[in-house]
């Protein structure tokens, strides 16, 4: 009795040892999958589509968009990216960057805000603002995420976020956190980065936007977030809301100093 | 015509590496919309690489090409300064020339 | 000159211009929920009153917020709500088609924005377990269910010897909160994710001796 | 200093000047739909007036053992053989086995690399094509894994 119940249990150890090992392989294979990508990053058409439209008067106004403030004044668009979601005077509002590129559409060239974030994306002005965020997160690759935390709006939206964050709610009483609280943990064969922490919220909020390879298009992280309340199983949440830039907030201030790499390249 | 295509060309030894990337949907004629209905193929069809205006390499892809591709291949014996042009052409006729310098 | 972001609803703007004046600290919970309701709206069949919270839900989350479980007390309250929601099948059939548990169990669609109403769900179950070594592409959220009858000792499900683990196993599918107030894993049963013949046929993936799992 | 705005620009301008002059190469040669159609490798290969495909040390294919995601996986294909006319790349259980061909000159290397889709785990093959009809290949099988939350 005792003997066979040994045997068992040595056969379950053994059986567990290959199956650890045969994930191993699984998982190197992806690493050399996802490193033979790097090279030759389709974000760069992207990024280049994003710098013509920062410089090309368009709109009603006929005006470019060279003089938008990205938070270090007008038209400073180097180290924009790694300090938003940030308060902005003009606004009121603490914005992300695809909102304030909303903004800066509707005053200096003319277009309707509200029009532009009920399109769909992928669509219309919304294609356009892929280009957009993709050049103006390149000019920020290699710098360390620094949003400020200074004013009372932005630990507020901090506060909102991190709440927001931990949020179960939907027919699957999914919250971000169900995903995204613990240390390495995987989704099929998706890497989690715990956006709890700062390393992983660094690789997490870091790497967007980025070329989505699965449907060959650029994602910002306004859609990088629809996309996780859509799996959630939540209601739609509405472009530039304040609970996406809250999220927003909460992931990048907890990823202070990790560095930009986006535009980047994922799944 | 489409969007402008990425073109980097480096010297590497007595050659040069060409890395290429081509704004392209590459639709494969195997999907369907959101009607159910069948999205026609629509992709690049022939590519060619020009080394100062002469033709080093031409290429034929097919549906399965990846959307936005990517293609790398080596020009012999080109030096900095000299002039890589691609251009590709699809089903629908639509085509695409870019250029960059070696470097 | 034209007001920007009209998409912001007036009540969250309001009230983040309230907070920001106050003096003291705001109430970041109930700037949460304000924010919440201004910012999601419907689309397809996830309609907003997904956001309410029920109090398994509230609970664990403003556990997760504080950063420390649940006090015994409320987590053995919140379970023992959850074990009444459970309902164990009317003929007593506890176990289907593992081969159609298996397709479930692999699917990770259904009850999205984008998904029609009334359509069957998948289960998700390899997004987030290890089932069958066939499969190599599962996540690690849950733990591994391989061999998940087998370690338990089930050969014969309908047998009484089985009984405990065969029940336990469907009031965990039907709604985990029973076990585990805060748990990750959804309420398939009690959400109406699943009906009961799929979890049936969950059910016999996991406990068929016959199953991939359980080879 | 140019911006890449600028370079790209100017590349344009050139390049069409270059196209107005008739400098540019036309796509004078006929593209192969019947090798693009064929559903197996002997027919591409055949196809393409080539012989039966035989294995060889001297091509290579390079290529992970997993793909994350089947709509784009990277391929290299090479060979260090001398005078090959054409290199192809397959995926064979693809709706259409070919995916693309290199045709291959003295002026440059036969030694090429770019990504293809791919509907489900198959064998890809890399076959080097030689001036009298020869297909000498190598091949390797690539899995394709199903991406999280399914949806």
């Amino acid at each position: 009795m005792r003997m066979t119940k040994i045997l068992a249990m040595a056969a379950l150890v053994g059986l567990a040892a290959s199956a650890a090992w045969a994930q191993k392989t699984t998982e190197e294979g992806i690493a050399e999958y996802r490193a033979m990508l790097q090279d030759g990053n389709p974000a760069e058409l992207f990024e280049a589509k994003g710098e013509d439209l920062w410089k090309k008067p368009r709109g009603p106004k006929n005006a470019s968009l060279e003089k938008c403030d990205l938070g270090k004044g007008a038209g400073v668009v180097k180290g924009a990216f790694v300090e938003l979601p940030r308060y902005f005077p003009d606004t009121k509002r603490v914005q992300d960057l695809e909102s304030r590129l909303l903004t800066c559409m509707e005053t200096l060239q003319g277009f309707n805000a509200a029009e532009i974030a009920n399109t769909p994306f992928g669509k219309g002005e919304q294609a356009n603002l892929e280009g957009l965020v993709a050049w103006i997160s390149s000019e920020s690759r290699g710098m360390k995420f620094n949003l400020p935390q200074s004013r009372t709006e932005e630990k507020t939206m901090y506060e909102v976020g991190k709440r927001l964050f931990f949020a179960r709610a939907g027919t699957h009483d999914f919250a971000c956190a169900s995903c995204h609280g613990t240390d390495n943990k995987r989704i099929r064969l998706q890497d989690l980065p715990n956006l709890t922490k700062p390393s992983g919220a660094a690789s997490g909020f870091g790497s967007w936007p980025a070329y989505r390879v699965s449907s060959g298009e650029l994602w910002g992280m306004q859609r990088r977030l629809n996309d996780c309340y859509r799996q959630q199983r939540f209601p739609y949440p509405r472009f530039g809301s304040d609970a996406t830039i809250a999220l927003a907030v909460y992931m990048g201030v907890t990823g202070k100093g990790g560095e930009s790499v986006a535009p980047a390249i994922k799944r | 015509m489409g969007d402008p295509m990425r073109i980097r060309a480096q010297v590497a030894g007595a050659n040069a590496v060409v890395r290429v990337l081509m704004a392209h949907e590459m639709e494969s004629g195997q999907r369907k919309d959101s009607a159910g209905k069948m999205i026609p193929a629509w992709h690049i069809q022939d590519v060619t690489a020009t080394l100062n205006g002469k033709t080093v390499m031409t290429a034929e892809w097919g549906p399965a090409v990846s959307k936005n591709p990517f293609l790398q291949f080596t020009v012999k014996g080109a030096k900095a300064g000299d002039k890589i042009g691609i251009s590709w052409k699809d089903t629908k006729g639509d085509s695409r020339t870019d250029e960059a310098t070696v470097s | 000159m034209r007001k920007p972001m009209k998409f912001l609803l007036p009540a969250a703007a309001f009230l983040l211009a309230g907070c920001a004046s106050a003096p003291a600290a705001p109430d970041y919970d109930q700037l949460t929920v304000a924010i919440m309701k201004a910012s999601f709206r419907d689309q397809g069949i996830a309609r907003t009153d997904r956001l309410a919270q029920d109090d398994t839900n509230r609970a664990c989350s403003a556990a997760d917020v504080a950063g420390k479980p649940l006090d015994e007390a409320t987590a053995r309250a919140l379970e023992a709500a959850n074990l009444k929601t459970v309902k164990m099948p009317l003929d007593g059939k506890f176990l289907g088609d593992w081969k159609e548990g298996e397709k479930i169990a692999q699917d990770g669609r259904g009850m999205t924005w984008n998904d029609k109403a009334g359509a069957l769900s998948g289960g998700n179950c390899y997004n987030c377990h290890q089932i069958s070594k066939q499969e190599l592409s599962f996540g690690t959220i849950g733990p591994s269910l391989y061999h998940y009858g087998k370690t338990r000792g089930v050969t014969d499900p309908d047998s009484p010897a089985a009984r405990a683990v065969v029940e336990y196993t469907w009031r965990k599918i039907w709604n985990a909160k029973s076990y585990n107030a805060c748990s990750d894993m959804p309420r398939f049963g009690h959400a109406g994710i699943l009906n009961e013949q799929q979890i049936r046929d969950v059910m016999a993936l996991l406990l068929d001796p016959k199953s991939p799992v359980n080879q | 200093m140019q911006t890449r705005r600028e370079t790209l620009h100017r590349s344009a301008v050139v390049a069409s000047l270059l196209a107005a002059t008739g400098l540019f190469p036309q796509f004078a040669w006929a593209y192969n739909n019947t090798a693009f159609d064929a559903k197996s490798v002997p027919d591409v290969l055949k196809a393409l007036g080539a012989g039966a495909p035989v294995a060889s040390k001297d091509v290579m294919i390079e290529g992970p053992d997993i793909a994350e995601n089947g709509a784009v996986v990277p391929v290299g294909a090479s060979t260090t053989l001398a005078g090959p006319k054409q290199i192809l790349i397959l995926v064979e259980k693809n709706p259409s086995t070919l995916a693309a061909v290199f045709h291959v000159n003295d002026s440059i290397e036969p030694n090429f690399k770019t990504r293809v889709k791919m509907g489900q785990t198959s064998d890809v093959y890399v076959v080097a094509v030689m001036a009298d009809g020869r297909a000498l290949f190598a091949k390797k099988e690539i899995k394709v894994t199903l991406g999280g939350c399914g949806g």
